[in-house]
């Protein structure tokens, strides 16, 4: 593929409180972002295994990120702190890779910041834009 | 055999003697250098002679690679000086040390001084494997059957000559827990330490409670007491020490003195600065020499002045303590 | 129970870099529960691995599988076939398990894929702490419970040294003083008195300075 | 129309929190409820809030039991949103009750619906009506301060979630613009009123407040000046939901604020409205806190103030938190006066300090915080149900009937009876819940709906897809027919179709032909919100055998459609998800139901008043009882009680308590026993405990399916003030003993002086113990009864009369009560001399050192943990709170029960309260456990996880981490080779998170609906690579 005509592919996973209700709110007010964003959802945030982040990876996603619920409000308590741990220790293996650790991001939303969601959508594309392809899909040559 | 007040001399070495005559001991310490190099111990050997009585050759010391101790001590009796060789745990097994215990005696050392060792991650060589077979405790068991039972640690017989050490051991009274500290002393003695050379001491009054529960518990008639001292180089040494040194408890007021000691002195004059600060600490381990002097059961000092030991004159001309005392061969 | 950390890709990555297909072999009991190489690690591994040489230009034929112990015969035999069709196998069990399928697989290269780092506990979660150096002759009857051999930084028989500070050891300042700890909980115990005594050289004959050690027991053999 | 009901259901009247709290724990005790809303939407004033203090949650989904099933944000809870409503509930909104006749157990309520010209069932939230309607008026869900379309929808997610009319306008008439865009034919401008009639056998009164409208009191500028807003105003200000999506600006300028101020108690407290509304004092806070962390620390926030009522655990560290941490400042200051600068619109107000000193200074923005009022209609309601008002307007309920109004069969659930924080008005309504299910258990058996689960299908999956056109809403932004095509192309779907109108009831009816004719067993549906509308799809498909678990959806409308305004982008997009989609109904499982047999017993620990309320009320509904006393007698600290500032006879009280438990045949009383230890699960626990007679010692083993803790609490005791070692030094507890018994000694009194707040700082942690205040102002004014000339001072902190009390408070003082505030760093000093005791403190508006020397001193000293509280907590498992006592599951939407279920708390054991406080929650704590205790056997499960034990190493990592405590270790199942111990993860207990499962090292935990085979199947690919190509490749 040619770098100027790269759309990232992202994979975004979401809780089907806080993440999931941002993303169906933005929808509501009509406030557009970039369609570079495939949306799992999950119970809690704290169902996203590192092993679901690198399969995505290993997938060929350019970038994956994680919306959660504001941290000290999450439906299950605390699932959210676990993602944001786990994110964490998946980017030290990301960066160990060679896929680098920055192609992942924790994100913290209320169910009502449909304007959020879509400023993070929008950054994340911006910024694996940037990044460009994942070596990994790069070399998968798709 | 028997001492100058009729104290019997198990070993007959300078230190025992002077100790069992009920000298003030002065005891100081040399570095082996890093290197093969024989004559930096004939300089640091001459600031030391006649200044005190017997000298710690340490067994690389932090961990650092240096000249091996029982060369060291055989040198420095060539030179005319007690040594007073130091022995860790941390690179020999039972094995080793026992042999270089037959060497050392056969080379004429009679002081042995027993540590467990500073641990290898501090030295120069983190990466080494440590021995610690023995502890300093069960290490001064050892030498004590060797000499007194003729035995090895395996409990064999030595035939012919034994090791004959004057056995001496550290003891750091401001480590914690700091109630165990005078029985873990305790613990030498019965393992058959006979002198101690305690952890550098600036917090003198704590000291005093240390020798006093060691009198409490009986110690002080049955192991002489050598107080560590040492001079403090620079303001940024008291503070290291201070805060950094495991161990190690400098009282706010000597930090203070050696702030003001340069007080008037422009942050330029780097060499004015340093010689205050010298003169300082040399006049404040003086000062503490002379307190730990009044306190019951010391029976001398022990001055580490490592890399320093030409400030070791003026300290002991400072405490008073010059001339040393002659024996009689 | 046994502790080991995953060895860095880049090391395991170099093992196999001449392989074509590679198992990463994870084993299901002690390094599953210090999170090391049970099957998710294992999983990940495998994944991390796949990408890496993916971007290497190499092949990508890394499968993933999981046993219960690497170190038992009965667990190893039934792989045989898998085993048999790749090129090497990256055992992320201990070092018992990689050399127990070393023993097994004698004409397939077997790597370790962790370092097995020591007999230990998770004291919370995600920390895990050596407790034990299986030197052969407990002595924690002596000392509270509390083992100086694998605790303290020398091992000392009769401590603590004049490094320990504030309850630390001088080694490492988040390390609690083995001896602290005995003095402390002797002191709780009201068995002080069991300090006084010198605790003797210790007979390491039965630690590893033993050479091989192996127990047979003739009422269990078949 | 007429339904005719059975009369074992109930009425709710009002659909606030209080009201859906109510008629959840009624539906799910198994009885028909109608929740009736006068307003267009559920919700009530919390639908408003951004969040509750202390704990700081959204007020979204915290509520606990399955998936958020009772949750407090109607907009959010699912057991409330059409497509997943309790089936015993019916909602009705827009909708007021006309009359009610009848008697307790067989109500006849007539109701009348005014027309909301849209249909809810029909209305599929596409918005093109409000689109074209020309009239705007205010919002009133956020206060005025947004305008919304006459047809439109206030905010997102109503119950019902629908658009609706706000009130036809003479414009109408000629308009009706909005009826043709309508795609459903949902708008009809010609609708009618609807009146009917339903039968109940009872009727919870839930209609909440209403909060006070300054204008009343012109002085304050409100509506005047426009940087002065109430509480409510500034709170939608600040809120995520709100106008300004949370960026707040000073109305007047538009610009960052500099200062805020709160005037507290505006429309409370004062001559005209003299009650105390109870949650203001928090709330400001809240709202100030909300200013520094929104606005920006540098924010000034002041609150003018004149008690800090924090009366409960944990509050009063959060009013701490907000002073030390935020810098919110507190001024002990009722405001006299303020003042607009017209030219910077700033408002100066103008006060006085407690040492007299006046002071004016400009704030750019001023908070009222408005008090807590009767609804509007109090009145007409009250006259229609023929119940009493109490002199302030609320309803009026008796001390120890606390939920009881004078009709019997009618029951006052949440701040209807008087201002109340959320966590008791969630304690009243399932109070009020219990009352209601005792009296519906008599005259008919409860109906717990069974779930009805098919058998996974047989055979190789056959998926059908069906693309939702909505109308217009999905069609016009994207090629549906091209999006049905792609999903035919995918691998197993054996059908596609684009459909109309799949959630309506021509589309349904498509959709289950076509799973009959292509005999499809797996269905898809891209469509709109999965949270919304799944439940429909599942509800359709079991109806066809298709279990829960073989249906998905793709969010094709507000994921895609409505967001991407490219329609290619927006199409691939709507493929990608569909393929997902696809894929996990491919591998999907039908989720897990089990069916256990709990034991109709409980335990209940502790009796007294909470004890033995609780052990009546489910030994009434036919539960056995064993009641667990660790003393010799029945009754507790109440026993130390001899009267109460309202008047009633406490001693009186708790004798019948006692005689009644005593006399019960269904509860057993153990006197002198003690809990030893607890295992099993809920539903199942076995207990063992000791008992000790006569010195002899003996274990009994006791199996039951729940267990109540009301061990209680004790007073500090503590020796400050000379207490027990001055015979004139007493607690206020003895004072109240010689009240009743020795009255003469009273009358020769000369002097009397009590001290608030003894112990709070000496005892660790000890919260405001709530109840002490108005207990001195009881004793005071008992005192002033039998002896007019004695002086009486009350020597206090904060007068915590809250609600109703602070008449009392105000009686106290016009009797010649004389309360004198001390400072928490400068206390009475007490000290004894040969002619008596001497008590020193300052009086801070003279600042001058008060000496008094009473005959008698009586101090208040705060309530503590139950001494034996941390040993029973530490062999239950359960958690303490800060102070020491147990820690309820969420300190606002779970006040009685814990997050390991099955064990529930009553009374001081939780905190300190009331008499009528303990007595609500052990009826609250009844309704829980009738709630699934006695019904026979009982379906758990769902979307749970499972343990795969072969591959368990029992590495007890999803022990450790379950915020539920669902897995544990069974000893009886061999784990990975065969060593003993797997872990288990308890369905009933459960939540679906799926934590454990992303932790499990072995992967031997699986989530159903999430299985990694679903996720993660190299074959097809979920994550990662999006299958569809790129448009732009």
């Amino acid at each position: 593929m040619s770098e100027t005509a790269f759309e990232p592919e992202i994979t975004a996973f979401v809780c089907q409180y806080c993440g999931d209700m941002a993303a169906d709110s933005a929808g509501w007010n009509r406030i557009s972002y970039p369609a570079n964003v495939k949306i799992v959802r999950l119970p809690c945030t704290g169902k996203v295994d590192v092993h679901h982040i690198l399969n995505a990876f290993e997938h060929g996603a350019d970038g994956v990120y994680v919306v959660a619920c504001p941290e000290g409000n999450c439906h299950h308590i605390n699932g959210n702190l676990s993602a944001k741990r786990r994110v964490k220790y998946a980017q030290s293996l990301l960066d160990e890779v060679g896929v680098g650790g920055n192609r992942l991001e924790m994100f913290h939303v209320t169910a009502a910041q449909g304007d959020e969601f879509a400023r993070i959508a929008a950054e994340m594309t911006e910024r694996i834009r940037a990044l460009g392809p994942s070596p990994v899909r790069r070399a998968m040559g798709k | 055999m028997s001492g100058d007040n009729g104290k019997e001399l198990v070993v007959g070495s300078k230190l025992e003697r002077l100790l069992k005559a009920g000298h003030f001991v002065v005891t100081g310490e040399l570095g082996p250098p890093q290197s093969a190099d024989r004559s930096v111990i004939e300089k640091k050997a001459s600031y030391l002679r006649d200044v005190v009585d017997a000298v710690n050759i340490t067994d690389n010391q932090t961990a650092v690679v240096r000249m091996c101790s029982m060369a060291v001590a055989k040198m420095l009796i060539d030179l005319g000086i007690e040594p007073i060789m130091q022995m860790t745990c941390r690179d020999r097994n039972r094995i080793a040390i026992q042999s270089d215990l037959l060497g050392a005696y056969a080379l004429g050392v009679r002081n042995l001084l027993c540590l467990t060792g500073d641990h290898q991650s501090f030295g120069n060589h983190p990466q080494a494997k440590n021995v610690h077979d023995l502890d300093s405790i069960t290490l001064i068991q050892m030498v004590r059957q060797m000499r007194d039972a003729k035995k090895f640690q395996c409990g064999e017989e030595i035939k012919g000559q034994e090791p004959r050490f004057f056995i001496g051991g550290a003891a750091n009274p401001f480590a914690d827990p700091f109630e165990f500290r005078p029985y873990r002393l305790g613990k030498k003695v019965k393992a058959g330490v006979e002198f101690i050379q305690t952890q550098l001491i600036f917090n003198v009054p704590k000291f005093r409670e240390f020798m006093k529960r060691c009198g409490d518990l009986g110690l002080l008639d049955k192991v002489y007491i050598l107080a560590g001292v040492g001079p403090i180089k620079s303001l940024a040494a008291a503070r290291y020490m201070a805060t950094s040194v495991p161990g190690m408890d400098v009282p706010q007021e000597y930090i203070d003195r050696m702030a003001n000691a340069v007080k008037s002195i422009p942050q330029e004059d780097k060499k004015a600065r340093r010689e205050a600060w010298e003169r300082e600490g040399i006049k404040i381990c003086a000062e503490i020499i002379q307190q730990v002097r009044e306190i019951p059961g010391v029976a001398g000092v022990h001055i580490m002045s490592i890399e320093w030991e030409s400030a070791v004159p003026e300290i002991v001309q400072q405490a008073g303590l010059l001339p040393r005392p002659k024996l009689d061969a | 129970m046994i502790i080991a950390q995953r060895k860095p890709l880049e090391e395991i990555k170099e093992m196999v870099a001449s392989y074509e297909k590679v198992l990463v072999l994870g084993c299901g009991t002690c390094v599953a529960v210090c999170f090391a190489g049970g099957e998710k690690e294992a999983k990940l591994l495998a994944s991390e691995l796949r990408m890496a040489r993916q971007m290497e230009g190499k092949s990508t034929q890394i499968i993933e599988h999981t046993i219960q112990r690497q170190c038992e015969w009965e667990f190893i035999d039934p792989i045989k076939e898998l085993v048999a069709s790749v090129d090497a196998v990256v055992s992320t069990a201990c070092g018992i398990g990689v050399q127990g399928m070393a023993e097994r697989f004698e004409d397939k290269p077997i790597f370790p894929g962790v370092n097995t780092t020591f007999l230990g506990m998770p004291v919370q979660p995600g920390e895990f702490v050596e407790r034990c150096q299986a030197c052969g002759d407990c002595i924690l009857d002596l000392t509270g419970g509390i083992c100086p051999v694998a605790r303290c930084a020398k091992s000392l028989m009769n401590g603590p040294c004049g490094g320990s500070q504030n309850g630390k050891c001088e080694v490492n300042p988040e390390t609690p003083c083995a001896w602290q700890l005995i003095y402390d909980r002797l002191s709780k115990l009201g068995q002080l008195e069991r300090l006084l005594d010198v605790m003797p050289a210790k007979n390491w004959s039965t630690s590893r300075d033993g050479g091989l050690r192996k127990i047979i027991r003739e009422d269990l053999k078949l | 129309m007429a339904e005719k009901a059975p009369v074992s259901a109930a009425l709710v009247i009002g659909g606030g929190v209080a009201g859906q709290r109510a008629a959840l724990d009624i539906a799910e005790a198994g009885f028909p409820v109608y929740l009736v809303e006068n307003g267009p939407s559920l919700g009530g004033i919390v639908a408003q809030l951004g969040f509750m203090f202390p704990t700081h949650d959204c007020v979204l989904c915290r509520g606990g039991r399955d998936h958020g099933y009772g949750c407090t944000r109607p907009a959010i809870s699912p057991a409330f949103h059409e497509n997943s409503r309790h089936p015993n509930i019916q909602v009705h909104t827009s909708t007021e009750v006309v009359s009610v006749e009848g008697r307790a157990g067989d109500f006849t309520v007539h109701l009348r619906q005014r027309p909301q010209y849209v249909n809810p069932e029909r209305c599929i939230n596409c918005g093109k009506c409000a689109e074209v309607c020309p009239i705007e008026i205010e919002n009133p869900f956020h206060e005025g301060l947004a305008k919304r379309k006459l047809i439109d929808k206030d905010t997102g997610r109503l119950i019902p979630d629908s658009y609706y009319l706000w009130e036809k306008a003479e414009y109408c008439e000629t308009c009706h613009k909005c009826e043709p865009v309508c795609p459903t034919q949902a708008v009809n401008l010609s609708a009618q009123p609807k009146e009917w009639e339903v039968q109940v056998g009872a009727i919870v009164l839930s209609t909440g407040y209403r909060l006070f409208d300054p204008r009343e009191y012109e002085e304050y500028g409100y509506k005047r000046f426009p940087n002065v807003l109430t509480s409510l105003e500034f709170e939608r200000l600040v809120s995520n939901n709100g106008p300004l999506m949370g960026h707040f600006v000073t109305p007047a300028t538009g610009e960052k604020p500099k200062s805020i101020a709160w005037l507290q108690c505006v429309g409370s407290r004062d001559h005209r409205y003299p009650w105390c509304s109870a949650i203001c004092c928090l709330h400001a806070t809240k709202e100030a806190i909300l200013a520094k962390e929104r606005i920006g620390q540098d924010v000034a926030c002041r609150i003018f103030f004149m008690d800090q009522r924090t009366f409960n655990k944990e509050y009063h560290a959060y009013y701490e938190r907000s002073r030390e941490l935020y810098g919110v400042e507190y001024i002990r200051s009722r405001i006299s006066g303020l003042r607009q600068d017209p030219k910077t619109k700033q408002i100066y107000l103008r006060w006085r300090d407690e040492a007299g000193k006046f002071h004016e200074e400009p704030y750019d923005v001023v908070v009222l915080s408005v008090g807590v009022h009767p609804p509007e209609q109090s009145e007409r309601v009250a006259r229609m149900l023929g119940i009493d008002l109490n002199d302030y307007g609320f309803c009026h309920t008796e001390k120890f009937t606390p939920v009881a109004t004078t009709r019997a069969g009618v029951f006052a659930a949440g701040a209807v009876s008087a201002p109340r924080e959320m966590a008791e008005a969630f304690t009243t309504s399932t109070a009020a819940a219990n009352e209601v299910i005792q009296l519906l258990s008599a005259l008919g058996k409860p109906q717990v709906p069974a779930k009805p689960q098919p058998a996974m299908p047989e055979g190789p999956a056959r998926v059908g897809v069906f693309v939702c056109r909505c109308g217009g809403a999905i069609e016009g932004h994207m090629d549906t027919a091209d999006l049905a095509m792609y999903a035919a192309t995918l691998p197993q779907v054996a059908y596609t179709a684009a459909v109309d109108f799949p959630c309506l009831a021509e589309g349904q009816e498509e959709i289950r032909r076509a799973i009959a004719v292509h005999k499809l067993n797996r269905l898809v549906v891209a469509g709109c919100s999965v949270r919304t509308h799944l439940a429909l799809f599942e509800r359709l498909a079991e109806e066809v055998g298709i279990p829960r678990g073989l249906v998905t959806m793709a969010n094709i409308r507000e994921q895609a459609a409505w967001v991407h305004p490219n329609p290619a982008d927006a199409a691939r997009k709507a493929k990608e998800l569909t393929r997902v989609a696809v894929v996990r109904a491919v591998k999907g499982r039908p989720v897990k139901i089990d069916t256990i047999e709990p034991i109709p017993e409980v335990l209940v620990l502790g009796g007294g008043v909470a004890g033995m309320t609780a052990a009546l009320e489910l030994a009434n509904a036919g539960l056995d009882v064993t009641l667990v006393e660790k003393t010799d007698r029945l009754g507790g600290i109440v026993r130390r009680k001899y009267h109460l500032v309202e008047g009633q006879d406490p001693q009186q009280y708790v004798q019948s308590l006692v005689n009644q438990v005593l006399k019960h045949a269904r509860i057993k009383v153990l006197f002198n026993t003690r809990l030893v230890s607890q295992s099993g699960r809920p539903g199942r626990f076995r207990t063992v405990l000791q008992h000790v007679e006569n010195g002899r010692t003996e274990e009994i083993a006791l199996e039951h399916g729940a267990t109540v803790l009301a061990i209680g609490g004790v007073p500090y005791a503590g020796g400050e003030y000379m207490l027990g070692q001055h015979p004139q030094a007493v607690s206020q507890l003895e004072l109240e003993r010689i009240l009743a018994e020795e009255p003469e000694r009273i009358k020769g009194l000369r002097q009397v002086v009590m001290i608030q707040c003894v112990g709070r700082d000496e005892a660790p942690h000890s919260p405001c113990s709530r109840i002490c205040c108005t207990g001195a102002v009881g004793n005071a004014l008992k005192i002033k009864e039998l002896n007019p000339a004695c002086q009486v001072y009350v020597l206090y902190r904060d007068v915590m009369t809250y609600g109703p009390r602070e008449a009392y408070y105000t009686a106290a003082r016009e009797k010649g009560v004389l309360f004198v505030r001390y400072d928490p760093a400068e206390k009475p000093a007490v000290s004894a001399t040969p002619q008596g005791l001497v008590v020193k403190v300052r009086e801070r508006t003279l600042n001058e050192m008060l000496e008094l020397r009473p005959d008698l001193l009586a101090l208040s000293t705060v309530t503590q943990p139950a001494p034996d509280t941390a040993d029973v907590a530490w062999r239950l498992g359960l958690p303490l709170s800060l102070e020491g006592f147990f820690q309820e599951a969420h300190t606002k939407m779970r006040p009685t029960e814990f997050v390991k279920p099955g064990v529930y708390v009553a009374g001081l054991a939780h905190y300190p309260k009331f008499i009528e406080d303990s007595v609500a929650q052990a009826k609250a704590v009844s309704a829980q456990i009738l709630q699934w205790l006695g019904h026979g056997p009982v379906q758990v499960g769902g979307l749970v996880a499972e343990v795969n034990q072969e591959r368990c190493v029992g590495c007890l990592t999803c022990v450790r981490i379950c915020p539920y405590h669902a897995p544990y270790i069974d000893y009886s199942v061999p784990g990975i080779g065969g060593i003993m111990g797997a872990a288990y993860i308890d369905p009933a207990r459960c939540q679906g998170c799926g934590l454990c499962t992303a932790e499990c090292p072995n992967k031997a935990i699986q989530l159903y609906g999430y299985h990694d085979e679903a996720l993660m199947d190299p074959a097809m690919p979920v994550l990662g690579r999006w299958e569809v190509p790129s448009p732009a490749a």
